[in-house]
């Protein structure tokens, strides 16, 4: 029994790290701006990319291999830096306000454009840069050889959802933001300045996303496709956990990855099914996902 | 009305461009399946409803359709067309009377969870369904009569153009009858439909019904030309898709999906050919028919009605 | 006089708030029954108890003796009691005619299969009622660009599309122009008189009380604190101090 | 009919999405072959002129465009396709616009078992004599075998694979048992949770047909913690990605037929050895098997085309001459032969070994080579494939030639 | 102070402020009487940036306002209370009140004593703080929104219809307030509109009549109606 709990709780929490730093870009623009970003899965492959190319480089320039630790966050801020605010001003700040369908189809033009970008860019090879896996080794619990690696990414998120949960929660940013979110022209007469909110909180979902994918590289590489199925998985569990809800987010991350882990262990035939079936689940009981709750229309 | 010979007009043109290249009546049959799809998406837009899953009622047809040829040895093209109405409209009944319970991104995403995992089983239970290898759809019989496979290719393209036209039709009465009003009003005051008596399940799930019942006979039809059905069929992005061609093409009345859908099927073989970055150009089209032609391409033939986007 | 609807030690509270505090109230047919009470005492919120809206934690509301507490807002519509509300609420982005055709046709139910609602009847049936509230002009623009003037009175015109017997209007003539407010009045109770429905009206014009309510109830801290004659009560203290106030 | 400008080819593969890992290279060889034929003076004094379709696109778009080719005279023959699916799919529909159609990597047993395909041919083998072949090697140096665990691609290819390589190991040691077997979907990009599954089980061999981007990743991730060390892995696939990803020495790989641009038989073809050298020198990389295949499928056609002519005195084929010619025909490839049976699928030799180093090669190399013949390992026409290797003999390895015979 | 001149605004292709035109005087309370429709709320959001001005100006103390961004209203000392209340549902009363403090980075000795002046004008406030602010009646709302303008209104308070659905008492007590707010700050200019104007008869300087997007400067003793 112990030998298989303990190595399905190790790959639960890493798959759980990784599919929570999608997914919480993806709520925390959704619950600021209103526009669920089905580019969202693009920003993580850009951001993979982004990683795999700095990290390539900075061991092909002969640089200390420690640099490529850096190099992960660091590409992902490039990749915020430089696309966030771009495509917010031009695109996503068009449609807000806009219906729905709108909102879904801009970044559903966007996603198709920046898919196809990345291939003419980064052509049809799988991109690979391992130098922080091998750097930190393995270490061998139950019987089973882990990745150093795979335990620090678990650590990382949990700091990461803390840090942003004070981020929001305590900070003057953080009130402003949640005003923004409940009501935009009341925010601007009160001397909000809207457009700047929005921005910093859509380039801070393109980094979590850039960033998720940075972090995957010297696990997975990234090939071409890698986008838009990252998607589908952060839809599931921001819905799961409630849209807009950090906290829900990371518990939704867990969940999935524990039914996708147990799938793989006893029903390998429903790996690939299992957010779905869990998303359907909680759903049914908890419409507005485990942390989302109805706003009541007063009358 | 002016849009009477404008339709009229449409259809002979593209009778006529299928005499100029045959190859068209492929894609042009296809396009039609896919607007009939869009077209049920559509009627949900009007109902501020937007479904990122409805390629699964798509894949439902053509999955019925492959069915019932494979293991219920049902040849004749009305029979299974109407077999897979009735299957997707039963579908959508099933999964709406859960859905319509959910608004805005919620419906979204369920419908989107809902296809995905119809997409995941699809492609998992390679037993029954071939996988992601699919099944394969021979070519149907016609009342008794076994056309050869290129008669019924273009028998079927002929076939489509009426179901559009009778669908067309239907839809039309439908927005203009109360019922289609109050599906419009859902978007913007429940609480007051609700006050005037009027049970908006009620309405969302006969919009719901409606849409997977176009859906579903888009996918036979689909089925039927392609000659072979794929879990691709369920997959998201083809969910979008549908959503892209019915703004495409403009919501606000019938044409647009179907125009939508055209334009999509052309620009994929006509790009195809030339470079492999098609979505790219799609994606550009659609942005730009979103930012410019807020109506959608059947704006440029057809003046401004409520229920346009934006 | 028989009773039409009666409400008996209806709870509920918010948070905090004691929003209804044990209401006992019945309204008799053809009666103008008006509202009155400081802001928070909990108007609205009786409303929405008797419509279904909200479900008192304690309590029940008979409509001619037969309870309609835990019934939806739709089936207690159906049943003729029919609302306008303190903040309008109209099918926005439809025109003013079809959000009034549209509660024309409810009455008929909606399930007429290939029948357009824009037909004469319906039509001819929805320019009348705004001809009344001399909205005609009106008719084609969409609901969403009417001032909040203008909302309050279609609102109040969707609900006597509904032919009911009963409407309730929340501050029917807040955010009417002064004006305005009395023309609005007589056309309102006249047609009700006419169409023989009776009214309760929440409202804090005291002037549009003495006119027009039959009856009078002083609405507190959730719960019925005075009622009678209109002049009756407005000569009560705890009345003048707490509602009218002086001036 | 009188001879064309060009000849006009329709030329499918995968050039985007993950499999254009394995895709691309396919392509590469064809545009590479057709610059060779043309500067020999094409076929029959006819140039080629290809035109390129992306299977990437999906079944739906390949069928699209193969239809929109088809219907057009300029089109004479079709080289596709890359995926059974879409060999699958095709395959009735060169029936129906009768264009022949040389499928060239797909090797689902399947394709022919329904029904007849008159105008597809699949020159280069079938899923079961590749993956009773692995079988066979296996047994022959690893007899002791008892636990095998197996990770394929989620889709027909990968559950065949598993089908054939269990039935046939069964045939030949029947107490070897599956401890696991998990079929993570295309594409999946990141095994972890696959690899300490499979690390729990504590098998003795793991096989995989996984492929493209998924083996590359699958290797990178799962030699770091171990799993080749624990156990003796079969990668199926193994050579098309050699060049891409350190493969440790020692793991079962093979090409999928004959396609291994190094083996004897190649070697001592110098048209090979001159192909090889153009890729290598154009692509920067050497010809993985893919790309032998595709270069293969093209010698394929010409011969096709040589022997219609020759059999009706030099005129141009009309596209049902060319079929004709494909029948039962037997060609000369680089890298061995292909023999076209009635039913119109191919007869190939296999070729596995293991990954190993070569001094005076720049990259890896398969030592301990065997090359069994396509014939001893192919079920007859019209038998139910499974059926037949449930029936194979266990001594069949100890007969076949033995690893590292193939010299 | 304030000077709109030829103020135009068109929505949905009709016009609804014509060549509007008007100087308030400094520390006066200003009414803006019109019937529903006749461009009250137009006015006041033009004013503030929220809905766009065609031609004409506006200028506070000389600075031009409709070339601003509609955020850089509140810390040019203009507060607003819009007439359909707007407050943040999910945050506490007091929260929304120091909101627009927070927004201008005011430092928090300030914003608390701020707070406290709100207070002590509308005391009934300081009863409900901790309540949400959807768990607040429609006339209750009225006072936040007015306290939340005032935590930023050091030149201007445009409040827009505040007597709408207040009850008589309550409205008498809102109309005291606004005098003693009167009394406290001076120098502060207001412009209210409001379409029953009988209760402004006590803290009216001027009245504006506006018709059909037109306003007509009228006396102090005007009859409106
Ligand atoms: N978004 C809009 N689009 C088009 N017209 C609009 C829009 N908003 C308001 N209007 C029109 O502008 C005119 C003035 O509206 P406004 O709300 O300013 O009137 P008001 O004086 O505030 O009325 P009330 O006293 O009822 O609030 C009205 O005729 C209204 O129809
Ligand atoms: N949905 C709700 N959530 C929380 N509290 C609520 C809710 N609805 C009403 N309340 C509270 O219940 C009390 C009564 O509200 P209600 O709207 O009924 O007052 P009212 O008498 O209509 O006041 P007004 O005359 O200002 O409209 C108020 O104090 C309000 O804060
Ligand atoms: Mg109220
Ligand atoms: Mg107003």
């Amino acid at each position: 029994m112990f030998e298989t709990i303990v190595p399905l709780l190790i790959d639960g929490l890493a798959n759980a790290a990784l599919i929570f730093l999608v997914a919480v870009g993806l709520t925390l623009v959704f619950s600021v701006l209103r526009v669920l970003n089905v580019a969202h899965g693009s920003f993580y492959s850009i951001g993979a990319y982004a990683a795999a190319s700095l990290g390539l480089w900075v061991v092909g320039a002969g640089l200390p291999g420690w640099l490529t630790f850096a190099s992960l966050p660091l590409s992902a801020a490039l990749v915020a830096v430089i696309v966030g605010p771009l495509i917010e001003r031009t695109l996503i700040r068009w449609a807000y306000g806009k219906s729905e369908a709108v909102q879904i189809l801009v970044t559903f033009g966007l996603f198709l454009i920046l898919e196809d970008l990345q291939r003419i860019v980064f052509g049809v090879d799988s991109f690979y840069e391992d130098t922080p896996v091998q750097l930190l080794g393995s270490i061998e619990i139950g019987g089973v050889v882990y990745l150093t690696y795979q335990l620090v990414l678990i650590l990382l998120a949990a700091a990461l959802l803390v840090g942003l949960k004070l981020f929001i929660g305590h900070t003057r940013i953080g009130k402003l933001i949640a005003a923004v979110v409940a009501d935009r022209e009341i925010s601007q007469a009160m001397g909000i300045n809207t457009n700047r909110v929005f921005m910093i909180a859509f380039s801070l979902g393109v980094f979590l996303a850039a960033l998720g994918g940075a972090l995957t590289v010297p696990q997975a590489g990234v090939s071409p496709g890698l986008g838009a199925d990252t998607m589908v998985l952060a839809f599931a569990v921001a819905a799961i956990g409630g849209l807009g809800k950090i906290e829900g987010a990371a518990v939704a991350a867990v969940i999935v990855a524990l039914a996708r882990v147990l799938a793989i262990y006893f029903a390998p035939e429903l790996d690939a099914v299992a957010p779905y079936l869990v998303m359907l689940l909680v759903l049914l009981v908890r419409p507005y996902g485990l942390f989302g709750s109805a706003t009541t229309r007063k009358i | 009305m002016p849009l009477l010979p404008l339709a009229t007009g449409a259809i002979i043109a593209l009778v006529a461009a299928t005499f100029a290249f045959p190859w068209l009546e492929f894609v042009l049959t296809l396009a039609i399946a896919k607007g009939l799809a869009a077209l049920g998406v559509a009627i949900l837009l009007r109902g501020g409803l937007i479904s990122i899953g409805h390629a699964m009622f798509f894949a439902i047809g053509a999955y019925a359709t492959a069915f019932a040829m494979r293991d219920f040895g049902i040849t004749d093209v009305f029979a299974l067309i109407l077999i897979s109405a009735i299957i997707s409209l039963v579908a959508g009944l099933l999964i709406g009377a859960f859905v319509v319970r959910y608004r805005a991104i919620f419906f979204a995403m369920l419908n989107l969870a809902i296809s995905m995992v119809l997409f995941s089983l699809l492609s998992k239970f390679y037993g029954v369904t071939g996988g992601t290898d699919g099944l394969r759809v021979g070519t149907p019989t016609v009342l008794g009569m076994v056309l050869e496979a290129k008669g019924f290719a273009t028998f079927l393209f002929y076939a489509a153009i009426a179901a559009m036209v009778l669908a067309g039709l239907a839809v039309n009465a439908y927005f203009k009858s109360p019922l289609g009003e109050a599906l419009s009003a859902v978007h913007t005051n429940e609480i007051r439909l609700e006050y005037l008596g009027i049970p908006v399940r009620g309405v969302l799930l006969v919009a719901y019904g409606l849409s997977a019942l176009l859906a579903g006979i888009g996918g036979t039809f689909a089925a039927m030309t392609i000659g072979h059905v794929l879990p691709d069929m369920a997959y998201w992005t083809d969910s979008g898709h549908l959503v892209l061609v019915a703004v495409l093409g403009g919501i606000s009345g019938i044409g647009g999906p179907f125009v939508g859908a055209a334009f999509l099927e052309l620009v994929h073989t006509l790009a195809a050919g030339v470079t492999d970055a098609w979505n790219m150009i799609v994606g550009a089209a659609l942005l730009g028919v979103i930012f410019f032609l807020p109506k959608g391409l059947i704006g440029f033939i057809r003046p401004t009605k409520k229920g346009d986007l934006a | 006089m028989t009773v039409l609807l009666e409400a008996k030690n209806l709870h509920i509270t918010f948070g905090a708030v004691k929003a209804a505090n044990g209401v006992d109230l019945h309204i008799d047919e053809g009666e103008f029954l008006a509202i009155i009470g400081p802001n928070g005492s909990g108007k609205t919120t009786f409303l929405n108890l008797c419509t279904g809206y909200i479900r008192p934690s304690e309590g029940e509301v008979y409509l001619d003796g037969k309870p309609i507490t835990r019934l939806p807002p739709r089936t207690i519509a159906r049943k003729g009691i029919a609302r306008a509300f303190q903040i309008p609420q109209l099918f926005l982005d439809q025109t003013v005619l079809t959000n009034l055709m549209l509660a024309i046709a409810s009455r008929e139910g909606l399930w007429q299969v290939g029948k357009a609602l824009g037909r004469p009847a319906y039509r001819d049936e929805a320019m009348a009622l705004l001809a009344m509230f001399n909205l005609a002009d009106c008719a084609p623009t969409l609901a969403s660009t009417l001032p909040e003037g203008r909302r309050k009175l279609v609102d109040i015109a969707i609900a006597l599309a509904l032919k009911p017997r009963l409407v309730l209007l929340d501050e029917p003539t807040s955010g009417v122009s002064a004006l305005e407010r009395f023309a609005l009045m007589e056309t309102l109770m006249g047609a009700l008189r006419q169409a023989k429905v009776s009214a309760l009206f929440v409202e804090h014009d005291m002037d549009v009380v003495e006119r027009y309510a039959d009856r009078v109830v002083v609405w507190e801290a959730g719960r019925v604190m005075a009622e009678g004659k209109p002049e009756a009560v407005f000569k009560d203290a705890r009345v003048i101090e707490n509602v009218i106030g002086v001036a | 009919e009188d001879k064309p400008a060009a000849l006009g080819v329709g030329v499918f593969s995968f050039t985007s999405g993950g499999t254009a890992a394995y895709g691309k290279p396919g392509r590469d060889a064809a545009e590479l072959m057709i610059e060779r034929i043309n500067a020999k003076g094409g076929i029959g004094g006819v140039p080629l002129s290809a035109t390129y379709v992306d299977e990437g696109q999906g079944t739906e778009g390949v069928i699209a465009e193969y239809r929109k080719l088809a219907g057009d005279a300029a089109t004479e023959v079709m080289i596709a396709a890359l995926s059974s699916g879409n060999c699958m799919a095709l395959a009735p529909v060169s029936d129906q616009m009768k264009v022949p159609t040389v499928g060239w990597n797909c090797d689902t047993h399947q394709l022919y078992l329904k029904d007849a395909h008159p105008y597809f041919f699949r020159p280069n083998g079938n899923t079961v004599p590749e993956f009773v072949a692995y079988a066979a090697y296996l047994i022959a140096v690893k007899p002791d075998v008892k636990r095998i665990a197996i990770i394929n691609p989620d889709y027909a290819f990968g559950h065949d694979a598993a089908k054939i390589f269990t039935t046939a190991i069964k045939a030949f040691k029947p107490d070897v048992e599956v401890v696991a077997e998990l079929f993570p979907k295309l594409g999946a990009g990141t095994y972890q949770t696959e690899i300490s599954r499979l690390t729990a089980a504590r098998p003795d061999v793991i096989f995989s047909n996984l492929w493209g981007g998924d083996l590359e990743n699958f290797v990178r991730q799962a030699s770091p913690r171990g799993l080749f060390r624990s156990s003796q892995a079969v990668l199926a696939l193994g050579e098309s990605s050699m060049q891409n990803v350190q493969i440790p020495e020692g793991v079962i790989v093979g090409v999928l037929g004959d396609g291994w641009w190094m083996s004897p038989d190649a070697a001592a073809n110098p048209e090979t050895r001159e192909f090889a050298e153009a890729y290598k020198a154009k692509y920067g990389k050497w010809p993985v098997f893919p790309a032998m295949k595709m270069a293969n499928s093209f010698l394929y056609v010409q011969a096709a085309y040589d022997k219609a002519m020759a059999g009706n005195g030099g005129k141009w084929p009309s596209r049902d001459e060319v079929a004709a010619a494909m029948k039962g025909s037997e060609v000369k490839t680089l890298t061995g032969t292909m023999q076209t049976r009635a039913d119109n699928d191919g007869v190939v030799d296999q070729i596995i070994g293991v990954t190993a180093k070569a001094d005076g090669h720049d990259g890896p190399v398969i030592g301990d080579m065997v090359r069994y013949k396509g014939a001893d390992l192919m079920p007859p026409a019209g038998e139910d494939p499974i059926a037949w290797i449930g029936t194979l003999s266990a001594d069949l390895p100890t007969k076949l030639p033995q690893p590292g015979s193939y010299k | 102070m304030l000077t709109v001149s030829s103020l135009n605004v068109s929505l949905a292709g009709a016009k609804i402020l014509r060549d509007v035109t008007f100087t308030l005087k400094p520390g006066a309370t200003t009414v803006l009487i019109g019937r529903n429709g006749a461009g009250k709320t137009t006015l006041l959001r033009a004013i503030m940036g929220l809905t766009p001005a065609e031609s004409g100006s506006a200028a506070l103390d000389g600075r031009q306002l409709l070339p601003l961004p509609a955020f850089a209203r509140a810390p040019a000392g203009i507060g607003y209370a819009p007439e359909d209340r707007r407050l943040i549902p999910e945050f506490s009363v007091e929260d929304n009140i120091i909101l627009p403090g927070q927004a201008l980075k005011l430092p928090q000795a300030e914003i608390k004593s701020r707070l406290e002046k709100v207070y002590a004008l509308l005391p009934e406030l300081h009863t409900m703080r901790a309540r949400p602010g959807n768990g607040v009646s429609g006339g209750q709302g009225k006072m936040v929104a007015l306290g939340r303008a005032l935590m930023v209104a050091e030149k201007l308070l445009m409040l827009d219809e505040p007597f709408q659905g207040l009850a008589p008492a309550l409205a008498l007590d809102y109309a005291r307030t606004l005098s003693r707010l009167r009394e406290t700050m001076r120098d502060l200019t207001l412009l209210i509109t409001e379409s029953s104007p009988n209760l402004l008869k006590s803290v009216a300087d001027e009245t504006m009549l506006i018709e059909r997007g037109a306003v007509t400067l009228q006396s102090p003793d005007a009859e409106a109606a």
